[in-house]
């Protein structure tokens, strides 16, 4: 199991939410977040300008199977993308173990609805 | 009153009196009706999203303090002079008011006047929030006060043409003078924008839910209250007991039309759509305020309460056909609201005016002048909006960059945003 | 004006322009009541959830509308009507209302009335906040505004039988007829719904805080500026020198309750809790404008200080009461505010009313008539409450199911939230 | 008017009609500024820090509170009792108002001044938001109200040395009397306080954005309703066409001044920053309408749109001033909108008023007044406030500990956060 | 060490946090997070449904000592259970460092108070 | 690649991103957390004290290379510290896989500007 966040522009979730269900990945987590990085924003109040890199962005933190990681990463490379400083980034790292609150199933299988998906 | 008393020392004091009191109740009045500018600001600022809020918030103030300027310049003489142009406009004269006589002075005429002019300026705002170029919008503001309101408002309140007919044209505090040349115009700016990004895909209307819920509710009681302003406000006396009858009238009947516009919309919008919707409602009051606005002087309580339930009803309708069937993207409603209830409001004073309307035996007379002065009036502000918009559009340009609109106007436009 | 001056027709234009400025008066303090329905809607919405916003405020937003038309149709008849039923009630009759005459046009007295009863009405919204299911409570508010606060308001208001008493029962502005009335049937409905889960764990009662503090504030700021319509404006007049002494005095001692209960609700909550709580000293405000609306116009400005002070601490202890030994769950407090300082602001005009006062030698008849009337009508709104809710319960239903409780009325009952 | 029909009879009502009138102007324009106080609070609130609402709020609440008790109390008289200390303020006395005698009854002149008072106090909140210690600010705003405001008020509305010179000072509404005393008052706390932590690194001036931006532009919109009863309220009269054309005049020339300085401010902040800035363009309001509120009845309309464009300009220059070159910490802009401005404003009256000013052909009588009224006020603003100031830190502290300030004041000070 | 993230409903933080103080597990960082997963609210804004699976969960992050994870889920297991669909997950990951600011204490003793726990 | 998630008091936000920055770590994401930890405020809602422990705290997360781990700890480490309770805390944790969106770089690579470091 990997967990996949992914730190999109605010304006790309609905893209990006479709691509993943096209993907076939219906389960994620996302919140608000802020970033720094290259792209710089002017802010200013009552005449003081405070330069920010702050910049509203959307995490996403999906946790998928070993076997979705590609087609999820590929699904919001394509969707997330605008070709200009700003898009985000996506991290991938290993989840140990997985339950799912309702049934207490565990591992891969709390991450699928049987009979949904083989 | 140091004079030796006579009887016409003391008629003249009575006459007095009697100006005193109109020109307190218009000065009230008028600072009810100035308020609805926050009630405008807080229903467009709720129900549109928070990276526009600044810029929503500005335009809202913008468009009263550019239109107070501009109407006290010369929109006033446009619409109050004497009659030019065969009753098209009135002679235009640079900060003159005492063109007008009345009954109180003519300052008090003419602040009343200018918090009308800015009503029908801010009606525009919401239609074309969340993605109009902030400058452009200034230019749209300031010729909305100068020229277009005050012109058509001079055929009707001016003692233009349509004052002038046989019977009349009857709009008692502006369904039609404010409202729809404010809503029709806000349809022509939202035409010449075109929708927000994401707004449709293909066929689909999709949902861009208003930010903050509490602001437009908010928004919705201030502009409820700025309406006893502005229609008791509009028989500008208060003085005798016709006046003073018909006030409390006015009040009754504006009332019970707001209140039965969001009971209608509330129970459509729950049979429809499975649930009541408090936007729908809150729109819902708006829409019967509207729609009462011409006739609440003449028509009956009842007729207040069937005029403001038709208004409901043909609100929700009106904002799910001109999303879903015209995809014209307005997103608080500014046309179904005041361009479409305005309009049937007026219409429907021919109807159940008291004396003149065809329910009450009046014959068509009132009603075939509601309709010329509707019409009429409609299409002077479609046209003029629709010129306004091409030539800003080919000049100074209307719409903000994609990038800006989808990051939002408020830090790319005005470098604040609205939370932190 | 036109006819022939003599004296006649100059008195008769004096008298019509006191009748002029006595509509003013009412209107424009009409108006004024009518915000306060903004007032209570951001109160209860600051001081609820965040998940319940957009229901509580629609609940305010539909008593008023639900209630401005019933209250014109019948419940004005009701209140005013001639005496029926040995002072009762006044006799029925549908959108009636030359049954009342007085110095204004009777469509004042009728908005007037009208506005204070959707005070009543929305006073209960309050109290059961967070769990009501939305058609129950539209029942609700038809109900008290057609009959449970129109009958016990003839009582005082409509020359029913406490009005005829000896030493008459004296409630000036609706400290127990609009506020205690409201405040104790939002008791029964507390009552009768039960706690929100999570509120009472075993004996332990736990913080459930608003969610937006602000709203409360802005909230209790508009209800003061309303008072300055509710309690002046019950004088129903202003012209003559007697009448504007009379407003000017009850502006004034209206102020200082409201100061007063401020300044006692920081300092005690201060003392007991270690910190000055906001919460109270807003509640306070309230507390002290509730109780001095009965007495206005009879005690003197220190004794409106006095009332408004013992109101702020009553508050504070009341609230603590009925949260921690009864566990009534009133998510704003509506009972401690409008019930029990309702009750006391009305019993404290027997001690402090100028003339008929104990304090002022006035003897204990004022005192005993006071109690006759907080009493009746205090059994009538526990009465009538206990039984409409209990009757609503067993068919229609109350409470909303648990996982919409926990989840959120605004998306499950209304599809929309608040904040997007 | 039972008695028998005379002129005199007839006359005496006359009178009376014209007091009521009179006294209903003052009502519901005290009920206007009343309501500024809630326009404070949220204009503060806005420009602040979430972690400190609940604290500026409570601090707008209370000041009013305790400041309508005081002023009551004693501070009345010092501002409206006969002549002493040779003008420099009235006799003290107890809750004592018949020591003035006008055209209304004498509680209603009360309540107006009352809410007069009050405003002053509260501006000096949003210069000391975000570190002051909550008793000490309660302290503070009990000597105001007592003291200070009252006897620099009375030099110049109570009879005192300022309204006895040859050509007496000339401030209608208060832009000096009111304002400016508020807001060097102001000026004094923020020196004395010390800037927020992190407002400055060294030479350079962050900024420190305000959490909520549209709760400043409703506090804004909120004053500037409350200014339509703030200046033409303080003609203290609109009986008699005299008093009707001039109340209608204030109304213009007020809104005139708003709406330009809202329109300068914009274009200036963005000629300097390149952005037109909303918090500016909501201060622009405030300052077009603090200058216009000393000249509002003797300037022409024209003459108020400069006053209100220079106050724009200024605003922005004395902001950027205070803040980047003084390193005087205001955060909310109190001291440049109501003491800049308020200065401003009272001295252009020297050359704007028609008849007496200078550009009008007055000689420089007027203005020499006017810089003579301005200075001694100034003077005395600044020591009083200095000096109190000082004894409080010495005394009791002023300043919250740096942990509480850090992690904001509202939950360490009332155990309340604003929002949950 | 292990991270254990838990999005739970909302309206079942206050009994997940009393059950994790119960079992000893005092420290935890928490937020607001929507999520997409099985349930669907249906939402509607002025006529147009907006199908959303937008839900607001609370997610809790809590870093533990290797011996604690398994009290920690089954706590969670227990409080955030409602048996209706969208009660949540439970993800385990490994951290491999921990640092206490204040202290500088890094590794397991960062993640208790010495003399209150042995 | 590091992942390093850093919870630390909302009013040295400021102070750190310096820190970081001076440190030459110019990309990283944050949002507001709240926190159960060692530190208890009262807090009280018209008489009722809740006892919470709940304290407003930013969590920065920072993917960076390995070998800027430590110069990344440190700097948070000494700007973030007021000594008293409640100063925060610093995970590290491994990542798998970083990818940029706009160009597709992957790896290293993803985490730093060709050309502004070496
Ligand atoms: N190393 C990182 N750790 C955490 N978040 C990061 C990191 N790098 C980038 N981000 C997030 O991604 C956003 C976009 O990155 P940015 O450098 O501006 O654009 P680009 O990746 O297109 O060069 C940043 O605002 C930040 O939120
Ligand atoms: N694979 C996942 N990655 C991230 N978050 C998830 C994942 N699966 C579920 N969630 C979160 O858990 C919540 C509940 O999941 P859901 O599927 O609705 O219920 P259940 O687990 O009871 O079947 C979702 O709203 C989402 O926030
Ligand atoms: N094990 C943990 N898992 C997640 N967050 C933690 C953990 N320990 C501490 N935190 C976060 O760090 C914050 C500060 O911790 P606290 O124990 O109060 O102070 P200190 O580390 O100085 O003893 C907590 O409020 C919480 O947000």
């Amino acid at each position: 199991m990997k967990k996949i966040e992914a730190i999109i522009r605010k304006t790309k979730f609905e893209e990006v939410r479709e691509a993943l269900l096209d993907a076939g990945i219906e389960f994620f987590s996302f919140w608000d977040v802020r970033g720094a990085g290259q792209t710089r924003e002017g802010r200013m109040y009552r005449g003081v300008v405070y330069d920010t890199s702050i910049i509203e962005r959307t995490l996403l933190s999906i946790i998928v199977r070993d076997k979705n990681v590609e087609k999820t990463v590929l699904a919001i490379m394509k969707a997330a993308r605008t070709g200009e400083i700003g898009d985000g980034k996506i991290f991938i790292s290993s989840i140990d173990e997985s339950y799912r609150i309702r049934t207490g199933e565990f591992g891969d299988e709390s991450l699928y609805i049987k009979g949904k998906e083989e | 009153m140091e004079d030796a008393l006579t009887l016409d020392t003391l008629a003249k004091s009575a006459a007095d009196m009697a100006m005193s009191i109109d020109t307190i109740w218009v000065l009230v009045t008028a600072a009810l009706v100035f308020f609805m500018q926050a009630g405008f600001a807080f229903v467009e600022a709720g129900f549109t999203r928070a990276k526009n809020t600044v810029n929503i918030l500005y335009k809202n103030l913008m468009d009263f303090a550019v239109g107070s300027i501009v109407f006290w310049a010369i929109g006033f003489s446009l619409m109050f002079g004497a009659n030019t142009a065969g009753g098209f406009m009135g002679s235009p004269s640079l900060f003159n008011f005492d063109i007008w006589k009345g009954g109180i002075p003519e300052e008090a005429f003419l602040i009343f006047q200018t918090v009308f002019a800015a009503t029908a300026a801010t009606i525009v705002s919401g239609a074309m929030a969340e993605r109009t170029e902030f400058k452009t919008y200034l230019v749209y503001s300031l010729i909305i006060s100068l020229l277009i309101y005050p012109i058509s408002g001079h055929w009707t309140w001016g003692g233009g043409w349509l004052a002038s007919m046989e019977t009349p044209f009857h709009d008692f505090a502006g369904s039609t003078v404010v409202h729809m040349v404010g809503g029709l115009i806000a349809l022509t700016g939202a035409i010449a924008l075109g929708p927000r990004i994401g707004k449709y895909s293909g066929k689909r209307a999709n949902a861009i839910p208003g930010h903050n819920i509490p602001y437009g509710a908010l928004g919705v009681f201030i502009l409820w209250l700025g309406w006893f302003g502005f229609n008791p406000g509009s028989q500008l006396a208060a003085s005798g007991s016709a006046n003073a009858t018909a006030i409390s009238h006015i009040f009754v009947t504006t009332n019970l039309a707001g209140a039965a516009g969001a009971i209608s919309a509330l129970l459509i919008s729950w049979i429809r759509f499975g649930k009541p919707s408090l936007s729908f409602a809150l729109n819902g009051v708006l829409a019967g305020l509207v729609a009462i606005t011409a006739g609440c002087d003449l028509v009956s309580d009842l007729g207040a309460i069937i005029i403001g339930t038709i208004a409901g009803v043909v609100l929700v309708y009106a904002v799910t056909f001109i999303d879903n069937v015209l995809h014209i993207d307005d997103p608080v409603g500014a046309v179904s609201v005041h361009g479409v209830c305005g309009a049937l409001g007026t219409i429907l004073v021919g109807f159940f005016a008291q004396g003149s309307g065809l329910f009450y035996g009046g014959g068509t007379a009132q009603l075939v002048s509601q309709l010329i002065g509707v019409g009429s009036t409609a299409i002077w502000a479609l046209a003029t909006g629709f010129v306004l918009f091409k030539v800003l559009k080919a000049t100074i340009g209307l719409r903000v960059p994609k990038r800006i609109e989808e990051e939002g106007l408020d830090i790319y436009e005005h470098g604040e945003s609205a939370y932190n």
